[in-house]
């Protein structure tokens, strides 16, 4: 636990000095890490931990993106515009929740895949508002500066990590994770699960809302297609399998891999790339199931402590 | 309004019955594979664009017409699909759903990306079939290549319904979907049943690509908007329902060319994202949506 | 004399789709007290705790727990009222700690809750494995951690579904005297088990299930004279090992391990099947019968020992090769191809036979024997009744002929009327020559069938002989077959 | 702390860094930056305009370089994507540091591209994009070459107006381009005083028509517009012909324009028209020798967005030439007030780097063949009409 918040204070610290570091390129690469590892985590909240795979979160960002990018439009502050986003995208997770949730396995999948399509078609058809497949230009006037946007997207990259790990320290987080392991059982040990399951996903709805407008804002354009995109699902999923799901650290590593892969391969394997991370998504799911942070050493916790304490418990009973 | 004639309407099911045959040659693949092993292939759709392709390659190079790369293709995918379930699927068939989800949804990004790195992102037609009949007395068009998909897709579809239902390894297919353990005490090796499966929905999702390369336009990423629709597909007729999906497939053929007809193409194309959405009704589907 | 039970259950009604597993159920399990929930299988034992617990949510009746009703309660909504349940087949979460494992069940906010795990880990000596996720644990300890896991909320009543079934010897005592540490502390519980002498010590009123209703109530020594109560309803029996076969065996089994996953079933199994006989396995809940025969016909792992048919090793064959060899196999359930009739279920049986000819002659010999099936050979095996489906199922292992006919529980869950006309057709079937091997609860009416008799407990045996002579051995039938 | 995954980030750092290092190499070369769409669903076209501006490169650097510098081409794969396009005009500028640029694929890219570009205030000559949303913003650095797709269909339309025809009908893909296509229609209808029967928008991936054209048929269009691409096109054309529908003018923005539309339909391009930003045949002062120096280099006939990548050097070339520096400012000035005439046509931009000295041109697929119908004193071919019915071909 202490070794954790240490790790997190020092890549914090060194995220924070980063644009004084890095020039703007740099720093633009760096920002899409922190979005994508604030997705990750996310993502980790609700599937990694309950086991409920969400095919479809990246309607939460494209409701958030298009509701940053009116807003703005509109006259509204960035930071303000970023709020409502994240708030209406928890909005909306909270129907969407109670509909969902009750659906096991593949069908929850399908569901929510399908959900990210209803986005993006409502995005094309709804012309009035958003202008549909035209898509919604910012100019740059509106926007906020590449190192706010970064600065932002590094709060909400922190805040989704600290919120993973409170949660995964907290008895929430152990009723999440007695869902995953049986959601029979856990139920007939107390945990009300519809609740539980409802309150983890609209959290894990609110930080891709507040994403998306900040891409928004980064992107300066939008349309249905690049901000409803069925690539994002697949990245998010393929980015907490590979870190390690459930874990604090799977997310964060899993993200910063697959966007350094995505990096180091574009510019050699154009069309390859997407096709690689295919490969390794098989390959990750079939000999890594839990992911690159169960290759560090799993070393068991010193068992003569534990049950020292045990004992002595035992001798202080009458 | 001049749109709700009977004539435009009866113009308009026609093509769209003749569309939802293809869907549900596509759809009852994808849904034979759940029923035998509970595994819903992502990449089925991907299988189908291999079939358009070998059309289209037999054809381009060849000067194969599409009904004589048919069974080309088949047989190719048919081999494709029992390597795949060989390598991959056998691997996952027991493990949980989202592992299955997984990997078929990774296989799906590969063969797509191949495919674009292979054929580049340029649309292809396969204009071989041409034209259409004229039925004047019924004041009704039907296009050529349309009648002939529909037709191959509904033949192909009751033929390995027909398969299933009365051949020996059609029947071991439906044992291993009921009960694999007593299909093995039967003597069925139930591997072998699980790739024949396999190879079976392959085939199918190929010839519908053959079909598909004579009516569309395509590229190698067609098949995202297909495997939604099968999707669509199966949830109206019921997951692991065979004949469910053919019905599913044509209802959702006649409900995107009435909705394409009386509001627009756009909102055609929503009608299937529209049926995804439904599997949240209340009850949830199978009625097992509240089973602890 | 007024007090309101703890539970109390009032004409409680389940049905799944025709099938009747609870028919009126009345029940009350009174305040601090230790309450048996006896029956043979499929008597709806499990379904009355899936009800009364919430997980089952379409019963019809009463159910009150402390006064109030809670039919069409959530489960958790239940378990905080203080009513909580254990699995018959282990729920520990595999991915969680012991200690994760207890504190899901503690209350929100507790801060007493992990001084407690710990102190209950301790209590069944579990210290070392205190960190240890729930999958790594063995079966027993598992069954055992489930159980420390309903105490983390000092429940008013606890159900407790075979909380031995695959224990050893050792913690099933500590298990036994927790119960007893549980019960003095004032809860009550409700227990299914199938070791009498569990029973007898433990409780203070037995309730007798069959066939989804109450058959017998009172105290133990009460009920268990009780003439309705059926005579399959056993207890263990003293080590006691002789006769084998006479012949040279058709089957033969050596020190047969068997596993699934990690859990061990059997630890060394020894049988025979000489040709011609009708070799029956009884043994209470978990003895590891039918372990024996799946294992047999390779659908369970074998660890360790030997599966010898007619001189051949056949020891962990692929199951699909079972016909091949020579054995058909009977699956407990009646299960049959309910979406295929009943002629194509027939045909199934003969997968093998290539020809289609032949293959018509093997069904038509199979309906000459089962005249029954044969009015209805056009029929979907799943519109058959129980009966017919369990003849379905015979029918369609003898389809090939086999040397060797394996049968697991061919009487489960059928009515009596249906038993008998089962039973007369396994005795016309050795009456042709058939060599039969069966698992079966319903121990009496098997011993009285059969040439032999092997008797398991806990994955080992524990007697064998002749199945009249166990049938006249008093001891056997005062322990085992109820007394009378 | 556990070492091993301090020891993964570590090497992540490093390999980041050493990454970052490569890419920031310096050169005396005078660098363009570019990014295309290499894959995705603008791969082929984009790969065409990276084609031009690679041609160019090279005889530029046969003539002695610009301001007696070699030039070198860096170029980046957008994946047909908005955001990554943003982002790797980002890199171009800061961290490649390029002197040059040059303007991604699609109006979609484009409008993405072109704010990167306008933040830093470096002037991008932007072919490849041709929706006048781009210049609807203010931005003082982006410079278009195509004609805009407001005015592509006004030569057709004004051609049915002096036919008699009234009755029009429009369809189109709903993205950026042919919406934009699209508007610049219904403005000329009306400004005609010509009636829209029929309008109707379909998604990009759409190549199903049967159903907008039974309701198209019983409209009666006499004159049919298809704000479209390639794909949806063909299959527009072709499902036209089961269904026998017969307007006077066929007619659609990017499909019949390439070579592939006579390919896919084979006689049945007949008579269809569309419009073209340029053709080989155009005379145009060194447009003949292009095309055949293209088709040497790269093995097949140059399209529309070769030669606009083409060109786009030479406006830039140009640009560099007159502000005799890369000073971005004096650049910027140049480009805003060049008029010149490159092998893709006149260039002449307003107030906001919209092209408005380029007209649009018109062809018809006549005898298997591309020919440029209109303007008149462009035309190659005369115009055939009306178009044929299908039933009588």
């Amino acid at each position: 636990m202490r070794s954790d918040l240490a790790l997190g204070a020092l890549l914090l610290a060194l995220a924070i000095l980063a644009p004084a570091l890095v020039n703007s390129y740099q720093l633009s690469v760096l920002l899409q890490v922190l979005m994508m590892i604030a997705l990750a985590q996310s993502w980790n909240l609700i599937s990694g931990m309950t086991g409920y795979v969400s095919f479809g979160h990246a309607v939460f960002f494209g409701v958030g993106a298009y509701t940053g990018a009116l807003l703005l439009l509109a006259g509204v502050p960035w930071w303000a515009a970023t709020a409502a986003a994240a708030l209406l995208a928890t909005a909306l997770a909270l129907p969407v929740g109670l509909l969902t949730l009750r659906l096991r396995g593949p069908y929850f999948a399908i569901a929510l895949l399908g959900l990210n399509e209803v986005g993006r078609m409502t995005a094309t058809l709804w012309v009035g508002l958003t202008q549909g497949g035209d898509g919604i230009a910012l100019t740059p006037a509106l926007l906020p500066p590449l190192r706010t946007s970064y600065y932002a997207l590094l709060g909400l990259a922190a805040l989704a990590t600290l919120g993973v790990g409170a949660v995964l320290g907290s008895r929430f987080g152990l009723e999440l994770r007695a869902i995953r392991e049986d959601e029979g059982a856990a139920e007939m040990v107390g945990v009300n699960t519809t609740r539980d399951k409802i309150l983890a996903f609209v959290a894990s709805a609110c930080l891709p809302g507040a994403a998306g407008a900040l891409y928004a804002f980064y992107a300066s354009y939008i349309d249905p297609m690049s901000v409803f995109l069925p690539a994002l699902n697949i990245q998010m999923v393929v980015m907490v399998l590979l870190g390690g799901r459930g874990t604090l650290w799977g997310p964060v590593l899993g993200a910063t891999l697959l966007m350094g892969i995505r990096e180091l391969t574009w510019a050699q394997f154009p069309a390859l790339h997407l096709a690689l991370l295919g490969v390794l998504m098989i390959l990750v799911v079939l000999f890594l199931p839990d992911g690159v942070v169960s290759l560090r050493r799993k070393r068991p916790r010193p068992a003569g402590r534990v049950s020292e304490e045990c004992r002595e418990r035992g001798g202080a009973e009458p | 309004m001049d749109l709700l004639q009977p004539g435009v309407l009866f113009q308009l099911a026609v093509g769209g019955l003749l569309a939802g045959a293809l869907y549900a040659l596509l759809a009852c693949g994808l849904n034979l594979v759940f029923g035998v092993m509970r595994v819903i292939n992502l990449a089925h759709a991907e299988l189908m664009m291999i079939g358009a392709f070998i059309a289209w390659l037999a054809w381009r190079y060849a000067g194969l017409h599409p009904l004589l790369a048919l069974p080309l293709a088949m047989l190719l995918l048919y081999g494709l699909g029992l390597v795949l379930q060989r390598l991959l699927i056998e691997r996952i068939v027991e493990r949980e759903e989202l592992t299955s989800l997984l990997v078929t949804y990774g296989l799906s990004i590969i063969l797509v990306n191949l495919g674009l790195l292979v054929f580049s992102a340029d649309f292809r037609a396969v204009p071989t079939l041409q034209g259409a009949f004229y039925l004047e007395g019924l004041d009704l068009v039907i296009s050529k290549p349309r009648a002939v998909a529909g037709a191959v897709s509904v033949v192909l579809t009751l033929a390995v319904y027909a398969f299933l239902r009365y051949s020996r390894t059609g029947k071991a297919i439906r044992g291993v979907s009921e009960h694999p353990e007593v299909a093995m005490i039967c003597g069925i090796d139930v591997a072998r049943i699980r790739g024949i499966t396999f190879g079976l929905a392959a085939a199918m999702a190929g010839a519908a690509g053959v079909m598909l390369s004579t009516i569309y336009s395509f590229s190698p990423d067609t098949g995202a908007d297909f495997i939604l629709k099968c999707f669509a597909v199966m949830i109206i007729g019921g997951m692991g329902n065979f004949l469910g999906a053919l019905l599913g497939g044509l209802l959702l053929g006649l409900a995107e060319a009435l909705v394409g007809g009386v509001l627009s193409t756009q909102w055609a194309e929503a009608v299937a994202y529209l049926l995804l959405v439904l599997i949240v009704r209340p009850t949830g589907l199978l009625g097992q949506a509240d089973a602890l | 004399m007024t007090e309101t039970p703890i539970l109390d259950i009032r004409d409680l009604h389940r049905d799944f789709g025709g099938i009747h597993a609870l028919r009126g159920v009345d029940l009350r399990v009174r305040r601090g007290c230790i309450t048996g929930l006896i029956g043979p299988n499929g008597s709806g034992k499990t379904t009355l705790f899936q009800v009364v617990s919430g997980m089952d949510r379409g019963a019809s009746g009463e159910v009150r727990f402390d006064g109030r009703p809670i039919l069409g309660l959530r489960p958790s909504r239940i378990y905080h009222l203080g009513l909580a349940r254990t699995f018959q087949l282990s729920r520990v979460f595999p991915g969680l700690t012991v200690l994760e494992n207890l504190l899901v069940a503690g209350r929100p906010g507790d801060r007493g809750a992990r001084e407690r795990a710990l102190g209950l880990i301790e209590k069944v000596q579990l210290c070392d494995h205190t960190h240890v996720l729930g999958s790594r644990l063995s079966y027993g300890q598992q069954k055992l951690v489930e159980f420390l896991r309903v105490l983390m909320r000092d429940p008013a009543l606890i159900l407790l579904d075979e909380p031995a079934a695959g224990v050893n010897p050792t913690l099933r005592q500590t298990l036994w005297e927790l119960v007893r540490h549980v019960n003095g502390l004032g809860a009550s519980l409700l227990i299914i088990e199938h070791n009498m002498n569990v029973i007898e010590d433990l409780c203070d009123e037995v309730y007798v299930l069959n066939e989804g209703e109450v058959i017998a109530q009172g105290a133990f020594a009460t009920v268990r004279h009780d003439p309705q109560v059926p005579g399959g309803l056993f207890r263990p029996y003293p080590q006691r090992h002789r006769g084998g076969a006479m012949s040279p065996p058709l089957l033969a089994i050596r020190g047969l391990e068997a596993s699934y996953g990690p859990v061990q079933a059997l630890f060394g199994v020894d049988l025979e099947v000489a040709p011609g006989e009708i070799v029956a396995i009884i043994g209470p809940n978990g003895a590891g019968k039918s372990t024996v025969i799946k294992s047999v016909i390779g659908l369970v792992r074998v660890t360790g020992g030997q599966v010898v048919l007619e001189g051949t090793d056949i020891t962990g064959i692929p199951t699909h090769q079972a016909p091949q060899l020579g054995i058909g196999y009977v699956p407990q359930g009646r299960i049959v191809f309910s979406q295929m009739t009943v002629r194509e279920n027939l045909e199934m049986g003969a997968f093998l036979e290539r020809d289609r000819r032949l293959r018509n002659r093997l069904v038509a010999s199979v309906l000459d024997q089962f005249p029954r099936l044969a009015e209805r050979q056009h029929t979907l095996a799943g519109r058959l009744s129980g009966g017919e489906q369990q003849m379905l199922a015979i029918g369609r292992a003898l389809m090939m002929h086999p040397r060797l006919l394996i049968l697991d529980e061919p009487s489960l869950g059928l009515s009596p009327k249906y038993v008998d006309l089962i039973y007369g057709q396994l005795l016309d079937l050795r009456g042709r020559g058939h060599t039969l091997l069966m698992v079966e609860q319903n121990a009496a009416r098997a011993l009285e069938l059969c040439d032999r008799g092997y008797a398991l407990e806990l994955g080992r045996n524990r007697y064998t002989d002749t199945g009249q002579a166990l049938l006249a051995n008093g001891e056997v039938r005062r322990m085992y077959l109820g007394g009378t | 702390m556990n070492r091993i995954f301090l020891r993964i980030l570590l090497a992540g750092l490093i390999a980041a860094g050493a990454l970052l290092a490569a890419t920031t190499a310096a050169a005396a070369d005078i660098q363009v930056g570019a990014s295309v769409a290499l894959s995705g669903k603008y791969s082929r076209t984009g790969q065409e305009q990276l084609n031009g501006y690679a041609l160019w490169v090279d005889e530029v650097n046969a003539r002695h370089g610009l301001l007696g510098r070699p030039v070198r081409l860096v170029h980046y794969d957008d994946e047909s994507k908005p955001d990554t396009g943003a982002k790797l005009y980002e890199k171009l500028i800061t961290n490649d540091q390029v002197d040059l640029l040059l303007g991604p694929y699609s109006s979609g890219v484009a409008l993405a591209a072109s704010t990167t570009a306008e933040r830093h205030s470096f002037p991008m000559v932007a072919p490849g994009a041709a929706s006048s949303d781009i210049w609807e913003r203010g931005y003082k650095n982006v410079f278009g070459l195509y004609t805009p797709a407001e005015v592509y269909m006004d030569p057709i339309l004004e051609l049915a107006k002096a036919k008699g025809l009234s009755r029009v009908a429009l369809i189109y893909a709903d993205t950026a381009f042919p919406r934009s296509v699209a508007k610049g229609v219904k403005d000329k209808v009306a400004a005609l005083g010509m009636s829209l029967v029929f309008e109707e928008d379909y998604g990009k991936a759409s190549t199903d028509f049967a159903a907008m054209i039974v309701k198209l048929k019983a409209r009666a269009p006499q004159v049919l517009i298809g704000g479209s691409y390639l794909p949806d096109s063909t299959a527009f054309v072709r499902q036209a012909k089961e269904y026998r529908l017969n307007p006077e003018i066929m007619a659609f923005a990017v499909g019949p324009g390439l070579p592939d539309f006579g390919t896919n339909l084979g006689a049945d391009a007949e008579g269809v028209m569309g419009n073209t930003q340029w053709e080989p045949t155009l005379k145009l002062p060194g447009a003949r020798e292009f095309a055949t120096r293209y088709a040497q280099r790269f093995g097949h006939a140059p399209g529309y967005h070769a030669a606009g990548g083409y060109g786009a050097g030479q406006v830039l070339e140009a640009a560099v030439i007159k502000a005799g520096s890369l000073d971005k400012d004096a650049l910027r000035q140049a480009l805003a007030g060049l008029d010149i005439t490159t092998i893709f046509g006149r260039y002449r931009v307003d107030a906001t780097g919209l092209q408005v000295g380029k007209p649009g041109y018109a062809i018809q697929w006549i005898g298997g063949e591309r020919h440029i119908v209109l303007p008149e004193e462009n035309a190659s071919h005369a115009l055939v009409y009306p178009f044929r019915p299908w039933q009588d071909r």
